[in-house]
């Protein structure tokens, strides 16, 4: 079982800036364990926001995001005690969302 | 200092880059599907080499956030920003990395085209910032990012 | 602009070097501070808040009971007065030895299994997490360990005499690197750890989280590492050594404040 | 752990006493050495072994920073300057493009190293040290070495002139501690870190004046 994310959503004037942290390896599949073994890919694919339950942006990455990865980004329009939900998905289908309230 | 000369084949490197990645206008894709070929493109050289269709831009209009130096190649906060209307998505991407492109963002009525995130880099690199337009332009901001210690190491 | 000024800067110091470097510094403190909102590290919080409350060991119950030093169930302001003594195990204790005790006596689990499990495996992930949150509880406060019980006293000069210990193919110390103000290591500034060497440097920045590795480092994996580094044998987890050098640099710290789980290269 | 509870009680004890006796306090060296016995173990190739101290390390961490009494460090320093081998075949530089890669290299003899030999050994300077003037990432805890030969007019360092500046930096090399009884600087050759080649490189590095140090 993954981790659960930490969503900040702080409003100002008519916009909510997003900052997210997501738990995950990102495992780029070029490196190699102690063994001198490969270890695979395992990294977020995609990731979507949603506000109030419609989606405003979607993403794409690949195993270039770092460990842990970090997102942030502005919802037009949202406003305090709007609901911000995030899901990723990664390249083993794995896939969480969770939600923060924006502040 | 930027030469013209070196702005063109920049640009015509980018060029390349971007029709490989299938991202330039008339490699039309579908929104939601994962565009692994894009992020498997690995080899610079063989990118260089394909002169591609259309030219991206350099545009003051883009913004392509980072800092000039990072300590640790592992984690590099970049971002990619437009302030232009018809915005589609936003790209970043490390020149050197064994896949050039990191991350690609929709932008939506909903939200503004500005997107931060945090990147591995294996060695210092050129990183860019591409705005795709509505209108077919491709508009981009570069910037170098030196790297003291790579992030992509066994 | 910031060409022509770079430019002027060049001019105007003796050499070119000395330009250079000092841009090096100005860009790695840039760099620090795009990190610093968003650490990572609040991943590991969370996890291990959870962890402090959930029910689970042959005994079946949580870490609510365990007792910091500050009374059973007080997490806030434990932290920066730790290590200390503890009488019920008559030792003086850092915080990850304190946890392996509560997590023995209240939770029913194996101490020493989880003191010989390899950093970053098994329950030591869980440490991770504790360390971050408990360290977390008492950020912004300022370090005060206690000097009051004779073994406090004692184990502060042990660990003084343990940080100067000269040994190895290398002849290292722990005072080989921190025991002068403003030095580096390549391009790592060294905290001066025989004295308070400031609010959130050195003794008062660990837990932290490393962007080298993406992992969270409490301070004994800290200390860990540096005995690596020093070409010593391998330090005990929670063993005397580790906990003498906790007390030394924490009261040496007195007064600093904290910032863990802070964000390292 | 149960050894060194013994031992502060008895040194607990003894400090009780010490009033009417003037003891002193408790025997910390005895405890610091029981401490250390009990919270090392062996992994890979560092074994606890490597917590014996020599006359040099014990003297030195005694002075906790400070020097040791002047005959002390005399002594550390003859018996320093006695142990320093000179190369076997009397030619004391190398290729400085190697000695440039050791210096780069800050691995060896860590417990997740895999041998303790030379050739697995790098040469730490840029840890310390600034080398030359385009590598901006080296430690401040040594001086700046960047013009060493060329600041010290070394023209050929196998010439007659260059020799006593060269038999100078091979023993600071070999063994630190024959001019600093307490340096920070491992001693390379003493200590077996560094093969004579290897050392031979480093001179150089340091000495050469094609060397990027001297240009």
């Amino acid at each position: 079982m993954s981790d659960p994310m930490r969503i900040r959503a702080q409003s100002a004037g008519d916009k909510a800036t997003v900052r997210v942290l997501m738990s995950h390896e990102m495992e780029t599949g070029l490196r190699k364990d102690g063994a001198g073994k490969v270890i695979p890919a395992w990294f977020i694919q995609e990731v979507a926001a949603q506000l109030n339950g419609k989606t405003v942006m979607t993403a794409q990455w690949g195993p270039a995001v770092s460990k842990n990865p970090f997102l942030q980004f502005s919802v037009k329009g949202a406003k305090a005690g709007d609901k911000i939900a995030i899901t990723w998905t990664d390249n083993k289908g794995d896939k969480r969302t969770d939600e923060a309230t924006v502040s | 200092m930027t030469t013209r000369r070196q702005m063109i084949f920049r640009s015509a490197q980018l060029g390349a880059m971007l029709a490989t990645l299938g991202f330039l206008p008339g490699a039309a894709q579908a929104q939601a599907a994962y565009n692994a070929a894009a992020f498997e493109a690995k080899n610079m050289a063989e990118l260089m080499k394909a002169f591609g269709a259309s030219t991206p831009t350099e545009s003051k209009d883009v913004t392509i956030t980072g800092p000039d130096i990072a300590e640790n190649g592992a984690v590099v906060p970049i971002g990619a920003s437009t302030a232009l209307p018809g915005a589609k998505r936003m790209l970043l991407l490390v020149e050197k990395n064994p896949s050039v492109l990191s991350a690609v963002f929709d932008v939506s009525d909903a939200v503004d085209a500005n997107f931060s995130t945090r990147v591995k880099m294996g060695q210092s690199s050129n990183v860019f910032a591409v705005a795709l337009m509505a209108d077919g332009k491709v508009l981009y901001a570069v910037k170098e990012i030196k790297v003291t210690l790579g992030g992509c190491g066994g | 602009m910031l060409k022509i000024l770079s430019l002027l800067a060049m001019a105007v110091l003796s050499t070119a070097a000395l330009a250079q470097q000092k841009s090096a510094a100005d860009g790695i403190a840039e760099y620090r501070a795009m990190l610093a909102d968003g650490n990572p590290a609040e991943l590991f919080e969370a996890r291990g808040e959870d962890l402090w409350k959930k029910k689970r060991g042959p005994k079946n119950a949580s870490l609510e009971q365990c007792d910091l030093g500050k009374g059973p169930g007080v997490v806030k302001g434990a932290f920066v007065e730790l290590p200390r003594w503890f009488a019920d195990t008559g030792k003086v204790q850092d915080l990850e030895s304190r946890l392996l005790t509560c997590m023995e006596t209240l939770q029913g689990l194996d101490a020493k299994a989880i003191a010989a499990t390899p950093f970053g495996k098994g329950e030591q992930v869980g440490m991770e997490g504790l360390t971050a949150w408990i360290s977390a509880e008492s950020k912004g406060m300022r370090f005060n360990l206690p000097q009051h019980h004779t073994q406090e006293k004692v184990t502060y000069e042990l660990g003084k005499r343990t940080f100067f210990y000269r040994a190895g193919p290398y002849d290292f110390s722990c005072a080989s690197c921190h025991a002068q103000a403003g030095k580096r290591i390549r391009l790592q500034d060294l905290p001066e750890l025989t004295k308070n060497p400031g609010d959130g440097v050195g003794f008062a920045a660990w837990p932290a989280y490393r962007v080298s590795s993406g992992e969270m480092w409490s301070m004994q994996r800290r200390l860990n590492d540096c005995y690596r580094q020093q070409r010593f044998p391998y330090p005990g987890y929670a063993s005397d050594v580790t906990v003498a050098l906790g007390v030394y640099m924490g009261v040496n710290a007195k007064g600093a404040q904290s910032v863990a789980p802070a964000l390292k290269r | 752990m149960y050894k060194i509870k013994t031992l502060l009680s008895v040194a607990a004890l003894l400090s009780m006493a010490g009033c009417a006796l003037t003891q002193p306090g408790p025997n910390y060296a005895e405890l610091v050495k029981q401490m250390m016995d009990g919270s090392f173990r062996n992994e890979g190739i560092a074994n606890t072994d490597r917590l014996t101290q020599d006359q040099a390390n014990a003297a030195c961490s005694e002075a906790q920073g400070a020097n040791p009494p002047d005959a002390v460090v005399e002594a550390i320093q003859q018996a320093a300057l006695k142990s320093v081998r000179m190369p076997s075949d009397g030619k004391f530089t190398g290729d400085w493009r190697e000695g440039e890669k050791l210096a780069q290299n800050g691995r060896g003899m860590t417990w997740t190293d895999k041998t303790a030999l030379p050739k697995d050994n790098g040469g730490n300077c840029l840890n310390c040290h600034q080398v030359t003037k385009e590598e901006l990432s080296y430690g401040t805890l040594g001086p700046s070495l960047y013009h060493y030969g060329k600041d010290r007019g070394v023209l050929d360092p196998e010439s007659p002139e260059a020799r006593p500046i060269v038999e100078y930096t091979w023993t600071k090399i070999y063994n630190a501690k024959a001019y600093n009884a307490c340096s920070g600087m491992p001693r390379f050759g003493h200590a077996g870190l560094l093969d004579e080649k290897q050392m031979k490189d480093l001179m150089a590095l340091l000495l050469d004046p094609k060397s990027p140090v001297n240009r």
